[in-house]
């Protein structure tokens, strides 16, 4: 009887194991996906084809560190719109 | 969405993945709009702040989108509700 | 031996449990996927940049319900053609 | 793709596999084949039915498509085939 | 007692088993996504709306073969610079 | 992103699937870089194989991306680190 007493035991640790590690893993997921997007979106405003040659201009460098710093302002205003305002779903 | 082929554990089982089905697509509308509204709305990267004109294409940008994903949630729900009637079912 | 029995039963009514489960979300993603579909080409034809303010205006609310409308038809009619057709596959 | 550092049990089970990414596979296409049709040939809103010019768009935009799509596959298998040959692996 | 040696061995082969085939399914999925990749590049290259029939035409046909095939060399190409070059991540 | 609410044998587990998503993501990039670059150096399909021009581009639209990329990251991680110290969370 131990045996399955201890299961039991067993099984509620699992299952808030299980918790941490989804909520941790969908946490990774989310800032993979922004830095993604950061990354396709950034190259698409500040680096247009035809390309001179395979070296980050002064120009492109200095488009991608705002881009990304307005990208992540956007973010955050967004957020706050969707938490305070109406929800539309 | 038919669940009525499934007993109760499977229905309890089937709403908790609705639920983290439901986080999991606001996470990815989210997402989606924050790339939409930056992509429109920001073009001018001689600052690394948003300038207000662009805020205010953020703002407006955002409300819009909801809204727009709130209509077409009815007029999708209507013409699911058609096609179930029309008995071209799923 | 019963024991063994019992699990075996236990197995065959996990696995229909699951099939039954596994369709339902099957279901649910392809409804989901639809949806967000129609989200995202709905906003690209019927509301474009730059915005004036942050209401639908009336003819952007006309031209969201007969998008939803004709991309339902054209949902159909694809599906038509692919099962009565030739498969391209 | 080399099945043959699988046992039996694992081939079934990888064959099983096979089956249910064709079947998601081609769902993904359908739906893909949806968006571009209508993208491409769905631009007056002046009703909510299709006009007749656009049923027409969409059959010609689906017929291409599919025979677009075997074509590719003739000529990736191909391409494929080369490149276990040439010894460069995949 | 041997039961549990059985199962440990048995757990072993699981193992062993399921990398096998997550090896497997990890390959299957990269050229399934090739292969998608390619399919919708080419048509964007090659064929173009209005569509005037449903069929392919011969410059269309010959179009598609050879986007596939330098679509081909390309991943050949880039994917020697990112073994041989600098990591960018 | 903070783990130590894991015990030991969970932080096993997350290094382990952080490498899993590593190497996905590795291959994600990868398959993104070849679709980019071709989409902007290859136009001429008046043969088989690519020309020297379209050669060049892929080399040249390769290193472009991956010193973005390395870029982006820099930044990004000085954001994230940013967004950490003023408390605003996650």
């Amino acid at each position: 009887m131990s045996f399955l007493f201890g299961r039991g035991g067993a099984q509620q640790q699992q299952q808030q194991s299980s918790l941490n590690l989804t909520a941790a893993e969908s946490e990774l997921d989310m800032i993979t996906d922004l830095f993604n997007r950061i990354v396709e979106t950034c190259y698409r405003k500040c680096i247009p084809a035809p390309y001179q040659d395979g070296e980050l201009t002064k120009g492109e460098s200095v488009c991608i560190d705002r881009c990304v710093s307005k990208y992540f302002e956007t973010n955050a205003k967004v957020g706050g719109k969707m938490s305070g305002g109406a929800a539309g779903r | 969405m038919d669940l009525s082929n499934l007993n109760a554990v499977e229905r309890a089982q089937m709403e908790q993945l609705i639920e983290q089905k439901q986080m999991k697509d606001f996470l990815r509308m989210y997402a989606g709009l924050v790339d939409r509204c930056f992509n429109d709305c920001v073009n001018d990267f001689t600052s690394s702040k948003l300038t207000s004109k662009e805020e205010t294409c953020v703002t407006r940008c955002t409300d819009k989108f909801l809204k727009h994903s709130e209509r077409v949630g009815q007029r999708f729900a209507e013409q699911n509700a058609q096609l179930q009637q029309g008995g071209q079912g799923r």
